[in-house]
């Protein structure tokens, strides 16, 4: 039953382009996609979870949508808290450090987001069509929430870094794209957007195995540097996301998701940032060592998410709701 | 010709740097800059990797005082924290004025 | 009626992608396509433009064509001539700067052709299958014209220049990739390149709106110069399009095309060129000021051609023809 | 019946685009894609191939299979050795340079395979699944006899790079992403990978003709060349695929398989590498001459095989079949 | 090993002028060239931006009385109208027939 | 500031290079470099092409000695058969201890 979605995920083409680029990467083989298509693909990838929610977002009511966007600002603020207590308590790591990497667990992984969709459609278990909105705000709340915790421990000196943070995440890239996408969406509709279907719903599946491929190479090398970050690091780069995941599930029943929401709320609340996190801590906190939590994020948590955590969080959703 | 001398400074940071580097250098004096990217991998461990994206390398051609308060302040403000690897030479340039 | 056809053509994907760009781009949002990406899109764009347009001449008759052929000729002498008449007497603007900027209203914009054949599908107009071929005339004979008078206004000094700026035209990509994609039309014929319509028609709509995110970016930047163009310019990158844009739509139903092939050619006729006619233009006329020929085609008569002016003439079209 | 499958051929996108490109190089058209994309396509062509045989093998039968391995195997021994003794017998040619070209003979041409793909589709003539597994072998093989022989002749001095350079072929992209692909194909199966199929299989022959522009600019460069090269070297650069075309023709009948999969095995063996090999033996025989290798693999054999040979291993096939 | 003195020089165009660079260079005596792209500012105000693509960067290694000719041309023909910068600095090469 | 001068050593490769010229800089006593593309030509004649991809070219910065060390191994590994072209100059840098 578990076992069958771990089947299910671990075969399906993009998980499978993560893993055999992973293996590939770690016998020095040489399946590095080409300089700049990694900048190509997340782009597209951004920009149409975008649409497809804005699309969702039109159809929706605004009754379906308020509660689950409450449980999203509520697990914005709750997964930073849960991952910088587990990290400064059971991983005895530094006030900063912590909140560096805290940032990362609260905010989201869209290539996650956009794994868990797959894999829902291959179980055909449907989803709430607005879910790519709860994915924008909860990018950015939990990076916000993080940095206030390390700006309070560090009295708020150097208030400056404080706000171009802030405005790095608000500005940046993948949550400009996501926003216009979602904009776009609401105000064209489903009839109006479908003749671009074919690149943006036609192909995401396909662009996404691609992009996959270079997120293992991408992993593969991080992986390397665990023994720099300490078995405590790794240990609680695994026992956050469940932890977080189940929060996550919980919420997405309590706010009356069915299956497939629950499943996806829990899978952001556990999935770890590795794009918009890293540039604004490394300018927030730049005296954090990104050693501990890029190695935390796409070394240790993204792999697992994608491997292990998607159908345990499902096998969670199931249970609760 | 008759050609003068200025200070070439070439800087090679993370990308992350790059819109707060440009500004700087304007700030203390620069006229114009020119920006590449490179990877590369230093003492530092980490190499360019895909996530994060290749490093900005920016040029600026200056005054020698100018050159001077840019490494200065880049030794101050990044050196610690950052992935930043600069050097200065000297170059002549035909157009003085442009640069000052 | 006007006031539907702005709306529909507002809210397709192509135009809302270049509104929602721009804005973002206003407000210091980062929404640029990775470097690289324009060169691709608009690569794609003049092949496919080229195919499409092959295809509809390979089963065209010689006798449908010929008629639009020539007053695709006579309006590549006509344009430049209006727009600079224009700028000299109503812009008081210099010889060379006019020149400049006529070179650029006498030849077209591929996108705004696109754009225009995509408003024209959701408004469920036929168009003729060959105007892509017009479109090619257009884009060299407008910018050789205005070039000449420039010449001769210069007393033909500095003749290399002259030449080399042809040249740069006739064998620069947009032109080549168009022609290539025309003659690779006629030869195979629709039949034998159904197997690459998935990429050449499929994704065409969506390809296009990627492409004017990034044009919505750079023509908000442009925006910012419009100051240092004066208003005088400004108000003549809005009246010289819609003059000629007139023009346009006259001689399309003089030379018996219907109202979707009328609005094409009218709206080509509007359009100003912001790839090959620069390039072209900055080689010949190198003391011509790029702040304004920029600023008038890309800053102020593309957004005005892509939001109000196709409507515009799509309503110019019904009532001529 | 042979010039009509010429004129399929040649009237074909891909082939169109190829020829097409060449000829606007060479009146100095600038049709040229834009860098990168280059290595994008051949990326997408060469994980493309990959899934295809992936899920080709996943239906396949052993039996059926392991005939035409074997067959393969023997072509990548026969294949460089009759270049290499036509080269240095008929050539005049000397040990390191002959080694050098036939070490681009042995091995295979991705390209030239999905050219004869796709015009035994346009055939309609089927061809048997797992095809593309002996591409892979093929490409490998060929290579290290070639670089063998070249190491004899030098009595094996310099070990280090001749290690090296096989190391350069078995762990380089092109191998890497086409066993990825193998892989992936393999383990998923036809079913499983249906999401990803509008990209990998339905742009597949569009991606190929942008890809075959690019091709087409660069032989048309190599060309050029040719007078360097030497008449001798470029009537082998013809004699030599005709005759492994033959030897591949033989060898597919008699393994067994159709006409499709017969014409595809002689194309293979007539195939020359122009990404893999030139790589390999840059490193391993740095005193052969690329101007010769090169210009023989790219700017004669490819052409030839695409426009001229396809057809002729086709009319091959059906003779021994 | 010894060494000998050449000048480098670099050149910085808006991309339009590619050709005509390379031409010219090749034209006063340069045995090679190296191209890269950056983006960059200047006095000019203009930055570059996608429609018109970033600027060609032109590195060629030369003897001194060609990079003499080198950087008199390039002020003649185009810094009045055109967005180019352009300085030369000594370096040490193992091989200097190569660039005579 | 107080600056000292180090050797930058600047190395234009064929790609298919790359690795080994890395492995060799490491091995001679470099403590990091940046890497850049560029297209190019010379006198070898064959320009940069797709089929092979654009030239690296490489950056070091190293004490006097590892300079020479670079650009003696390159002439007799690589010059004679590869198209490689390779200079130094001197640069000033504000934390030498991080080049040596
Ligand atoms: N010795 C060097 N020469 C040239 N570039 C260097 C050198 N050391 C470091 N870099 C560049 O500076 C970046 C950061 O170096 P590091 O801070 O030492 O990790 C590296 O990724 C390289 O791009
Ligand atoms: N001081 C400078 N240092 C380095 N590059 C410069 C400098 N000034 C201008 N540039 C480059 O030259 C280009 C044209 O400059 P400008 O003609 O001043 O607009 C700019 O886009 C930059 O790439
Ligand atoms: N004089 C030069 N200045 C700058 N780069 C050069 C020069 N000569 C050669 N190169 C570069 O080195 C590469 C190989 O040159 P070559 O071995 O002469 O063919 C060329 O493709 C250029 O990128
Ligand atoms: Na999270
Ligand atoms: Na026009
Ligand atoms: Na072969």
């Amino acid at each position: 039953m578990f076992s069958t979605a771990v089947v299910d995920n671990l075969l399906s083409a993009p998980v499978l382009a993560f893993v055999v680029a992973a293996l590939a990467t770690s016998v020095k083989g040489d399946i590095k996609l080409p300089q700049g298509l990694y900048a190509v693909l997340s782009t597209y990838l951004l920009f149409a979870i975008g649409l497809k929610g804005g699309k969702g977002l039109a159809e929706a009511e605004l009754g379906d949508v308020w509660q689950p966007l409450i449980a999203a600002v509520v697990l914005g603020l709750l997964t930073p808290l849960i991952a910088y207590v587990a990290l400064r308590r059971l991983g005895r790591i530094g006030v900063i450090d912590s909140a560096a990497i805290a940032a990362h667990y609260g905010s989201v992984s869209a290539v996650t987001f956009t794994v868990v969709l797959a894999f829902l459609d291959t179980e055909a278990e449907p989803t709430e069509p607005f879910l790519a909105g709860l994915l924008a705000v909860l990018e950015i709340i939990g990076i916000i929430v993080a940095l206030a915790i390390a700006q309070r421990s560090l009295r708020g000196d150097d208030e400056s870094n404080w706000g171009d943070a802030i405005a790095e995440v608000v500005r940046g890239r993948s949550i400009v794209l996501l926003l216009a996408g979602l904009l776009i969406g609401v105000l064209a509709g489903p009839k109006r957007l479908e003749p671009v279907d074919p690149l943006f719903v036609g192909l995401f599946p396909g662009l996404l195995t691609l992009f996959m491929i270079d997120m293992g190479t991408v992993a593969a090398q991080r992986i390397r540097d665990v023994r720099e970050a300490g078995w405590r690091l790794v240990a609680l780069a695994v026992a956050i996301p469940v932890v977080n995941g189940f929060v996550g599930a919980l919420a997405g029943s309590l706010c009356g998701l069915g299956v497939g929401g629950t499943t996806v709320l829990a899978t952001l609340a556990a999935s770890a940032s590795y794009i918009a996190a890293p540039a604004a801590v490394r300018i927030a906190l730049p005296t954090a060592r990104p050693g501990l939590y890029i190695t935390a994020s796409l070394g240790v948590t993204f792999p697992f998410n994608i491997v292990v955590g998607i159908p345990l969080y499902y096998a969670m959703a199931k249970g609760l709701t | 010709m008759t050609t003068t001398e200025r200070q070439l400074v070439t800087i090679i940071a993370e990308s992350v740097l790059k819109k707060r580097l440009i500004d700087d250098i304007r700030r203390l004096g620069a006229t114009g800059y020119s920006i590449g990217s490179v990877e590369g991998s230093g003492t530092g461990g980490r190499h360019t990797g895909d996530w994060e994206g290749p490093h900005v390398r920016i040029e600026t051609i200056v005054r020698d005082e100018v050159a001077e308060r840019i490494l200065e302040h880049l030794v101050e403000r990044y050196f610690t924290n950052y992935a930043v690897v600069a050097f200065a030479s000297t170059v002549r340039v035909a157009r003085p004025a442009k640069f000052d």
